[in-house]
């Protein structure tokens, strides 16, 4: 399995901190959520990091033990 | 080195933080200092910080190189609070020390500004029992423009 | 109001009186101080700061008043030592408490610069058991410059 | 009596901090002093304090129980 991890109003949405999903490439791993959730991660100015990496690319295929988390705008003041 | 960078996940004592770094620096003329905390007088009943155990602390260390780099320092210190605090509660701890004050100063003062916009820390507030999510401020874009 | 000057003939512990400063201003968000200690590892043994009484204390409230009237704060601490002090001794504690940081910041930086170049203190240096008096620098007088 | 009173290095020159003096006008007073520390008294970046409020003119008559003090520019850094 693979893990998704959800920062900030994210893990409201998802409600979960984290979920486990099978491996695969990420927007068939997408399509299996919510479609609202789904949505949400695809915002742009959401970042995500493969196990623990800033990465640009959304094209990632997802392995098995990989974390993948997404990361919402940071809160600042 | 000489810096000192932690993400907490329990309550801290500024004042003996501040303490210990500055008999750590005795070499040190001046330490400048910013210590921020809950507000009390605010409708807001408490405040959680959320981290990502691989990027935030990294990323504060990271700071802590690039301040360090800049100015003339002795010695760095950058403490911040993960999970829930209360009205009064430290949040972050930043102190610089260095011989001439103007370098304190200023890296306090950058460390900060680049704390609260670029740190991986996602932050709600609590009001009348409800949690909100809080989404970042234009003002702190415009802090960073400072430094550039 | 919620101001602290101190002329201390004695040795102070500043990070008690941070936290007690602090502790008085919890609707702060932000505390920024200042801590000057005597150098350790200069060849210097010993500093002596005087003063004189119907003007050092009363100029520090001065500057106090100003420093409040020119920023949002919820309150600014200035202790000074007079007398005799070994290195590691601390000198000055300036602190400033307000809801938005950049005032914090703003304040004791200028609070600094005023006490360093205008305060009515003579200081010398004791050195291989020789005291020597200390004449200004032109960079008091710079650092006055920046906030004109 | 009146008194005068030495700071910073002029304390050092003075040989101490204070100093009884008859009243009098300022210049007789120096007069009466060594040369060379009326002299240093007399430097114009000397500012001087009657009983406590900085004046700026050296043409003051000393009364009995004034206290007049000599400031050498402070030390700043």
């Amino acid at each position: 399995m693979a893990r998704l991890v959800f920062l900030g109003r994210l893990t409201d949405l998802a409600g979960c901190a984290e979920l486990e999903v099978a491996p695969g490439p990420l927007e068939t791993v997408l399509a299996g959520l919510d479609p609202a959730l789904a949505l949400a991660l695809l915002d742009e100015r959401v970042r995500i990091a493969l196990n623990g990496d800033l990465i640009g690319d959304r094209g990632v295929v997802l392995a098995a033990g990989d974390e993948l988390a997404f990361l919402p705008p940071v809160s600042g003041g | 080195m000489a810096d000192d960078v932690r993400l907490l996940t329990a309550a801290f004592d500024p004042a003996e933080e501040l303490r210990r770094f500055t008999a750590a620096h005795p070499s040190a003329g001046g330490v400048v200092s910013f210590l921020g905390q809950v507000r009390q007088d605010d409708a807001v009943e408490a405040l959680e910080l959320q981290h990502y155990g691989p990027l935030t602390l990294p990323g504060m260390e990271r700071l802590a190189g690039i301040v360090h780099s800049r100015w003339a320092l002795d010695g760095i210190l950058i403490l911040h609070r993960s999970g829930v605090m209360r009205p009064a509660e430290p949040i972050v701890l930043v102190a610089a020390a260095s011989r001439h004050r103007r370098d304190s100063f200023a890296a306090a003062d950058f460390a900060m500004d680049h704390l609260k916009a670029e740190s991986w820390f996602w932050k709600r507030e609590q009001t009348g029992g409800v949690w909100r999510w809080i989404e970042p401020r234009p003002q702190d874009y415009a802090d960073l423009d400072r430094w550039i």
